[in-house]
């Protein structure tokens, strides 16, 4: 579904992917682990054209390294950025409808569906985005790129600054939405729940690939951790 | 603010070289020569004089814009100020060698750039300070305001700026040094050729002091230039004064030159005329400017002889090279000169001259094209005359004219591209 | 007395308190290394400290001066330097000029317009000194701007030490470098540290290890702990922080 | 006094709302492309000359709605092929683009449409009195600018709160990345922005025009006056920007309408002033037309942010 | 790029260093002729070539072809000297200008520093629009001679008419805050006091030139001091922009205005300016005269301008007989037989006064009319001759002394 292959990527002058090789099947989860820096967030953005990308990027067969981000978009891929990126001055709903990207062609995820999951943000469905706590944020950042109806959906650090309870619930919107059939690409530092979702685990360091396998493999294998991953 | 269309263009030497001071000798040289080629000719000296005065202008104001990151759109204000103050100091002169005392008695008018330099240095020093706390927008909008202000107060104290008619004063007066009497615009070239030598020798020099590098700092970095100890602001409000005195220093060669102001040189008209010499020549190298005064200066007092749409085409030229040549007309001989001097011209040539080519054509197009226009709108005149051809609106010759000289250089533009890209 | 000596530091952006009462003290001549997760406010931290941002309440005192609420470049005067995350030089400036206007100051030759800075006799050796130090006098006469990622980083650096500041702080200073070049870094950041008090956000933990001291690590705005590289490697709300609780 | 207050306040409020839909646009672009579009009111007066030559084929009405679309149109263009390429050479390059295209503009104007002005009237139907206060007439057309006005903000505001555009365009003033994450086509939208913005412009030059006059110099008089709005307003806020016109509004109307030179305010508030002298012999009338420049410069200075903004310029 | 600059230059050079043959004769304009005021300009270029075939079918001047050529100076004074230099260069040894009292300071200064600088290559100075009263009196000059009455002489008129008239009892000022302004203000306050004691100045009111687009503020000020009439000396927008606001309002006081029949002003105000606007001037719209009418028709037809310069036609048909006097070209000889000369127009006799080099003639008022004979700008509307005043009612005394070169 989703190839990307010997993808470089800089940063002004700093060389941040240093070839990167990866591929994911059709309904798949995967997370992209490693330490901060390394590239994680990078190469997603990458995918989306946010930085502009060398090497090849295949979605589905099509070539998609340099294209604009909403022709992207509109191929099925979504993105949820770190930084969460909501619309402050829109109100919840709107956040949400503004995910739609065709009206008139309705997707599988609703509105109402998503103010259902989620009491916090119906309570909230007509007040500005701005006023959201922060976990209330992700939940509605992730499930506005939902609306679009993608595909594939990469989160990029949804946990990040969050308290444990919120990461548990974030934990089981994934869940839910790998149920859809929606394929996932994870970027996470955390190993808790990437290990507990994810099919098959990346992980980064300098620039490239350096791990591939499942969780359970990674679990096992302390050198790849010590080295990449841990204190 | 993105730097891209200031940045110099290639690698800057730090110490003074050996080629560094062959420039100069040129620029003298070229100075003393000019006047034995246009010898008798005082429109040219008319026209030289003016171009002195505006490459003086120009570079002052790329001080702002080009070393310092500051887009004013005020620059006139120091220019006529310098002006007014110069001015006042010949009137004074005048009537203190009428009197045959006083302080002002013994004062040359040579003299003259200075007192406007010092003038537009103290107006920078008295207003600066409050602009100079950020650069971009804000900068560009009050000194927009600022402009506007000065000149309407220009309108409002007659007795200090002589009101619509100005003042004016006479230039043949007090002590006469160097045997230069003033009499003839031919005169007159040798006071403004030893001022616009001062005054760029001084601009580049300043360029070279520690002040003249934090301010290329400021440009680029205003947020770590705090972290290396200096307030961007203190640097800004340096260069702001340097700017200003400079500014006041062209006034001065105009008062002598002209030998009347009025406040109209205080306005928005003249401010954006800086801008537009530095941007046409180029703010990212140190003689753009210098180039933009003579290429807009000649457009400016020539081009109207030509054509009535003399204004739209220093328009066009303008807007051409913000587009496709931001980095101006001295950009341009800059990479030639860096080509040459790695020995690279030979393979660039071609690329350059069939891209000049190029756009040689479709200028010459475009100018058919206006002028027909012309003729077709106003009609006044039977014809509409080009480069010595009589085109007529009404017939098919002209525009066909217009269609093939345009095809023909963009065709010969897109091969240029292609064998650029074969290059590359 | 302690180089560096950081009382009740708290910083709030509105509601959101991102610096939550901060003690540290950092003694003269110490590699102090600032760890944590993404988002725990480090960045922030070296911000209040080099007066980038004015703290909400506590303070801060350099060799016993209190500088909290001075603008940066008092700060810078009295001593404390910084390096920036991305790289933050004049782009449009030659290496060497970079260097030479970060040690105008201590010249006291930044406003100076009637001499050619040529001459500032003592603003160039201290560049060149600081251009051999840090390995750059081939690139001498390029743009900043034009220098590859690593050479740029170095001159972050050279930028940072110039002005021969007492305290020097360094952000992240070998993020998004190879191998090869962290090791040289690594080696430039030693030779910058003698006879100097460092303190470094890093994220990559062979760095920190390799150059520091302590360590203190930093988890939403709170300093959890302090101590030598061992006791943190070793401490269970270091490794949770990191990697959450399956580590654990 | 009475009749100068009353009279007063609707002359400052229309001429505040004539500023405001000019402003309007300026401050949409500005705002979301970050670009001092400083050829804005070049676009108010093509405006004014398209519907004059369009009126003398369609009448006032339809020119009303044509102009506009015209120049809007004309707009996205040059966002398109000029703006977009300028902009990878940053904001200088934008700033001078505009100032180059101002300079164009004007001149290509004159060369149509002549040096001197046109005869750009509204219909005769509207020259009657509205009604008649204190002897004084306020005429029927006075009366439908301010109506069209309104109207444009009712509109303006029914865009950008209740349409999908007008949400897509807010979301883009503070994460235009994000829109395009989303799917949706920022750079077009950039492109109907700016056509849209001069479109307004375009809105206030079909009523400017008989109001004011409809001559080439009109672009360059109120083109400054236009900036100062937008940055006393705090750049980028529309509640800003309308306050501001009406402020400006209001400010130069009263201080043309009060009779007293500066040694009067002065000598007032207790200073000593020479009421013959110079300065003291100004009369606040003759300032009206430079409180927009004091006002801007005043605020640059006390208040950088503007009225209504949250940013800094 | 810059080499086409040099041909250019080169070509430009040589073209004004050949001209200046011997069997013409030139006469420079020195006016807007592009940007902004180039409105301004471009009539009086198209009166004056308008006017040159007519001379050049009677003989031309002293013998020689009259020619015509237009510099442009952006209504700039610094850009006016180096037009004049360029001029110069080019042998022409008359100029005339008329937009801008800056740019007619800086041409009387630099006229008069070129002729003692270079004694044998004299320039003249013809000036057809500058009135500021002071370049016939402290600032007077021998190379200067103005053929438009100054503002002085016009307020002169234009009070001797409003003394006249009963029924105005407040009279209001609006004017433009500079020089002119000031000036015309001054000289209306000084001699309606003097002529009508009784009439009562209800309002001085200064704007900025060129600045204000909205005048409903002044207007609705006007209206509240009940003036039975207002004085303007605007011209430009500022005159349009001022009449049309009072029309809009129901204002009928009227207006007596130095440039209310300026070009564009009759095309914008239409109806509004029906009756409500008056101009002081030498001449009017009613083209009684039947050689007048033709040349108007003529003239419309040929440039598009209307005949509006009646004091151009009067400077050329003096310069005639100036040089056909002194038979001669040379500017010392026709300046030495301009002094004093008088000339029989359409309008009645007209005499350069040698003391200061002013011409006297006869004015009118004339106010805005529909459905004229002879409209202007295309249009149905012109100005029709109210009153006449004579030369001597129009006179007034000068402060000059003439230094004239010896």
């Amino acid at each position: 579904m989703l190839e990307v292959n010997d993808l470089h990527a800089y940063y002004g002058k700093s060389h941040i992917l240093n070839g990167v090789n990866f591929s994911m099947k059709e309904g798949e989860v995967v997370a992209l682990l490693g330490r901060n820096g390394v590239g994680r967030s990078t190469t997603v953005k990458a995918i989306m054209g946010e930085v502009p990308p060398q090497g090849s990027i295949r979605f589905r067969g099509e070539q998609i390294a340099g294209l604009p981000n909403h022709r992207i978009a509109r191929k099925g891929l979504g993105y949820v950025p770190e930084n969460r990126d909501i619309f402050p001055t829109l109100s919840v709903r709107q956040n949400l409808e503004l995910g739609i990207k065709n009206t008139r062609r309705p997707g599988k995820w609703k509105v109402e569906q998503f103010l259902e999951m989620f009491p916090n943000l119906a309570q909230r469905a007509d007040s500005p985005a701005g006023v959201l706590s922060g976990g209330e944020k992700q939940m509605l950042t992730i499930s506005r790129t939902l609306m679009g109806d993608p595909e594939l959906i990469m989160i990029d650090e949804p946990t990040e600054g969050l308290a444990p309870l919120i990461v548990k619930q974030i934990g089981e919107l994934i869940s839910e939405i790998a149920r859809a059939g929606v394929s996932i690409l994870l970027v996470e530092q955390k190993l808790s729940i990437a290990m507990d979702i994810s099919h098959r685990v990346l992980v980064m360091g300098h620039g490239q690939i350096v791990f591939e396998g499942t969780p359970q493999e990674l679990r096992a294998d302390e050198a790849i951790r010590k080295e990449w991953l841990e204190v | 603010m993105s730097q891209d269309i200031i940045a110099p263009m290639q690698r800057t030497k730090s110490r003074t070289s050996l080629r560094g001071l062959v420039a100069w000798v040129v620029f003298a040289a070229v100075l003393l020569l000019l006047p034995v080629f246009f010898q008798g000719n005082s429109t040219a000296f008319t026209l030289l004089n003016v171009i002195g005065i505006n490459i003086v202008f120009a570079l002052s104001y790329n001080m702002l814009l080009g070393q310092g990151g500051m887009l004013s759109f005020g620059h006139a204000v120091f220019f006529g100020l310098g002006s007014y103050a110069a001015m006042h100091a010949m009137i004074a002169i005048d009537e203190a060698s009428y009197a045959g005392e006083g302080f002002w008695a013994h004062v040359p008018v040579l003299g003259m750039p200075l007192v406007g330099m010092i003038a537009g240095g103290l107006v920078a020093l008295v207003l600066g300070w409050p602009f100079c706390r950020r650069a971009g927008t804000a900068f560009a909008m009050i000194t927009l305001g600022l402009g506007e202000m000065v000149a309407a107060a220009g309108q409002m104290f007659p007795s200090l700026f002589g009101g619509e008619a100005g003042i004016y004063g006479n230039r043949m007066v007090g002590p006469q040094w160097f045997g230069l009497e003033l009499a003839q615009s031919s005169d007159v070239y040798w006071f403004i050729a030893f001022w616009t030598f001062a005054g760029v020798f001084a601009m580049w020099a300043f360029t070279r002091t520690p002040l003249g590098r934090m301010s290329n700092a400021v440009r680029d970095n205003p947020d770590r230039l705090q972290f290396i100890g200096y307030p961007p602001r203190n640097v800004r409000f340096m260069i702001f004064i340097a700017a200003g005195s400079f500014g006041g220093l062209a006034g001065g060669m105009a008062a002598v030159n002209y030998e009347i102001i009025t406040p109209e040189a205080l306005g928005l008209i003249p401010s954006g005329l800086a801008l537009l010499m530095a941007a046409v020549g180029g703010l990212g190298v140190f003689y753009g400017p210098i180039v933009g005064a003579v290429v807009v200066t000649l457009m400016n007092s020539m081009l109207s002889d030509y054509t009535d749409a003399s204004i739209l085409y220093v328009g066009l030229v303008f807007l051409a090279i913000v587009m496709f040549a931001p980095r101006g007309l001295g950009g341009g001989i800059e990479q030639v000169r860096v080509a040459w001097r790695d020995g690279d011209l030979g393979r660039r040539l071609p690329g350059w001259l069939s891209g000049a080519v190029a756009v040689g054509l479709i200028i010459v197009g475009l100018v058919v094209l206006i002028e027909l226009a012309f003729q077709a709108t106003h009609g006044s005149d039977e014809f509409a005359h080009v480069f010595g051809v009589d085109f007529d609106a009404a017939g098919p010759w002209g525009w066909l004219t217009v269609v093939v000289l345009l095809v023909a250089g963009g065709l010969i533009k897109r091969a240029t591209n292609k064998l650029r890209e074969d290059q590359a | 007395m302690s180089a560096l000596s950081i009382k009740g530091l708290t910083k709030s952006f509105g509601p959101a308190e991102v610096i939550c009462g901060v003690d540290l003290d950092v003694a003269d001549n110490e590699v102090h290394a600032v760890i944590g997760p993404n988002g725990a406010g480090k960045s922030t931290f070296f911000n209040l400290l080099s007066g980038a941002f004015a703290p909400t309440s506590g303070e801060i005192y350099l060799h016993g001066d209190k500088i909290n609420g001075l603008s940066p470049d008092k700060i810078q005067q009295r001593g404390l330097s910084r390096s920036f995350q991305v790289s933050n030089v004049f782009g449009n400036l030659s290496v060497f000029e970079n260097l030479r206007c970060a040690c105008f100051k201590q010249a006291h030759a930044g406003y100076v317009f009637w001499r050619p800075a040529a001459r500032v006799r003592e603003a160039n050796r201290r560049a060149e000194e600081v251009l051999e130090m840090i390995g750059l006098q081939a690139l001498r006469d390029v743009p900043a701007g034009a220098l590859p990622y690593a050479s740029q980083r170095a001159l972050e650096i050279g930028m940072t030490i110039a002005c021969d500041a007492k305290v020097v702080l360094l952000d992240e200073p070998t993020a998004g470098m190879s191998n090869t070049e962290t090791t040289q870094a690594i080696n430039l950041i030693r030779q910058v540290a003698e006879g100097r008090t460092l303190m470094i956000v890093e994220h990559d933990m062979g760095v920190v290890f390799e150059l520091a001291d302590r360590i203190s690590v930093l988890v939403y705005g709170k300093i959890i702990a302090t101590g030598t590289p061992e006791e943190i490697r070793n401490d269970p709300r270091v490794k949770e922080a990191y990697l959450g609780e399956e580590a654990a | 006094m009475l009749e100068l207050v009353i009279f007063s306040t609707l002359n400052g409020v229309l001429y505040g709302l004539l500023l405001f839909m000019l402003s309007s646009g300026l401050t949409l672009i500005f705002s979301m492309m970050g670009v001092l579009n400083f050829a804005h009111a070049s676009f108010y007066m093509l405006g004014a000359y398209f519907a004059y030559t369009l009126g003398m084929y369609t009448g006032f009405w339809p020119a009303l709605i044509l102009a506009p679309l015209l120049v809007g149109a004309l707009g996205s263009l040059v966002e398109r092929f000029g703006l977009r390429r300028v902009h990878a050479n940053g904001h200088v390059a934008e700033l001078l683009f505009t100032f180059g295209l101002a300079y164009v503009i004007d001149e290509l104007v004159q060369m149509v449409w002549g040096t001197v002005a046109v005869a750009y009237r509204e219909p005769s139907y509207m020259r009657e009195p509205l009604f008649t206060l204190f002897g004084t007439d306020y005429s029927i057309f006075r009366g439908v600018v301010i109506l069209i006005s309104i109207l444009m903000f009712i509109a303006l505001w029914y865009l950008l709160k209740k349409t999908r555009v007008g949400m897509m365009i807010r979301a883009a003033l503070t994460h235009g990345e994000m829109v395009g994450h989303l799917g949706h086509n920022v750079p077009r939208l950039f492109m109907g922005v700016f056509g849209f913005g001069c479109a307004l412009a375009a809105l206030a030059g079909v009523i400017g025009g008989p109001l004011l006059a409809t001559e080439p110099g009109m672009a360059a008089t109120l083109g400054p006056i236009v900036f100062v709005v937008v940055v006393v307003g705090g750049m980028g806020s529309l509640q800003g920007a309308f306050y501001a016109s009406l402020l400006i509004g209001l400010l130069q109307t009263f201080f043309v309408a009060i009779d007293a030179s500066l040694a009067d305010v002065f000598n007032a508030l207790g200073a000593n002033l020479d009421p013959y002298g110079e300065v003291g012999r100004i009369s606040l009338a003759t300032l009206a037309p430079m409180t927009p420049f004091i006002l801007l410069v005043l605020i640059l200075i006390f208040r950088p942010r503007g009225l209504m903004g949250e940013l800094e310029p | 790029m810059l080499k086409s600059f040099f041909t250019l230059i080169a070509a430009s050079l040589l073209l004004v260093q050949t001209a200046g043959a011997a069997e013409t004769v030139k006469l420079a304009l020195i006016d807007p002729l592009t940007g902004p005021m180039a409105g301004a300009g471009q009539p009086a270029l198209e009166h004056l070539k308008f006017e040159a075939k007519r001379i050049n079918a009677n003989g031309g001047i002293a013998g020689k072809q009259l020619e015509i050529v237009g510099l442009d100076n952006k209504v700039n004074p610094q850009e006016s000297l180096v037009q004049l230099q360029k001029a110069i260069d080019g042998g022409i040894q008359y100029v005339t200008q008329g937009n801008g009292s800056s740019v007619a300071s800086a041409l009387i200064g630099a006229v008069e520093k070129h002729n003692q600088r270079n004694p044998g290559k004299e320039v003249m100075y013809l000036n057809y629009a500058a009135v500021d009263p002071s370049f016939t009196n402290e600032r007077c000059s021998y190379w200067h001679f103005r053929f438009d009455a100054n503002a002085d002489m016009k307020m002169n008129a234009l009070t001797s008419y409003i003394a006249e008239n009963k029924d105005i009892k407040k009279v209001y000022l609006i004017n433009q805050d500079y020089s002119f302004g000031h000036a015309v203000s001054e000289a209306a306050r000084e001699m309606l006091k003097e002529k009508r004691p009784d009439i009562e100045i209800v309002g001085n009111d200064f704007h900025p030139l060129a600045k204000v687009k909205d005048f409903t503020p002044y207007i609705s000020k006007i209206q509240s001091s009940g003036a039975d009439a207002v004085i303007s000396g605007n011209w430009g927008q500022d005159i349009t922009l001022l009449v049309k606001a009072a029309a809009e309002f129901g204002l009928d006081a009227p207006f007596y205005t130095y440039y209310g029949a300026s070009s564009g002003v009759v095309t914008q105000l239409g109806d509004k300016g029906v009756d409500r606007i008056y101009q002081i001037n030498e001449y009017y719209g009613d083209f009684e005269d039947e050689e007048m009418a033709k040349r108007q028709v003529n003239m419309y037809k040929e440039t598009g301008w209307d005949f509006y310069y009646l004091r151009l036609s009067t400077l050329l048909d003096m310069f005639k007989k100036a040089a056909d006097k002194a038979g001669s070209t040379d500017p010392v000889a026709v300046a030495k037989a301009m002094e004093g000369l008088s000339l029989e127009t359409t309008t009645g006799e007209v005499v350069m006064r040698a003391e200061d080099h002013q011409i006297q003639l006869p004015m009118f008022i004339s106010v805005m009319q529909d459905d004229m004979e002879y409209g202007a700008e295309g249009t149905d509307y012109n100005f029709h001759k109210v009153a006449r005043i004579d030369r001597d009612d129009v006179t007034l005394p000068t402060t000059c002394r003439m230094r004239r070169p010896k």
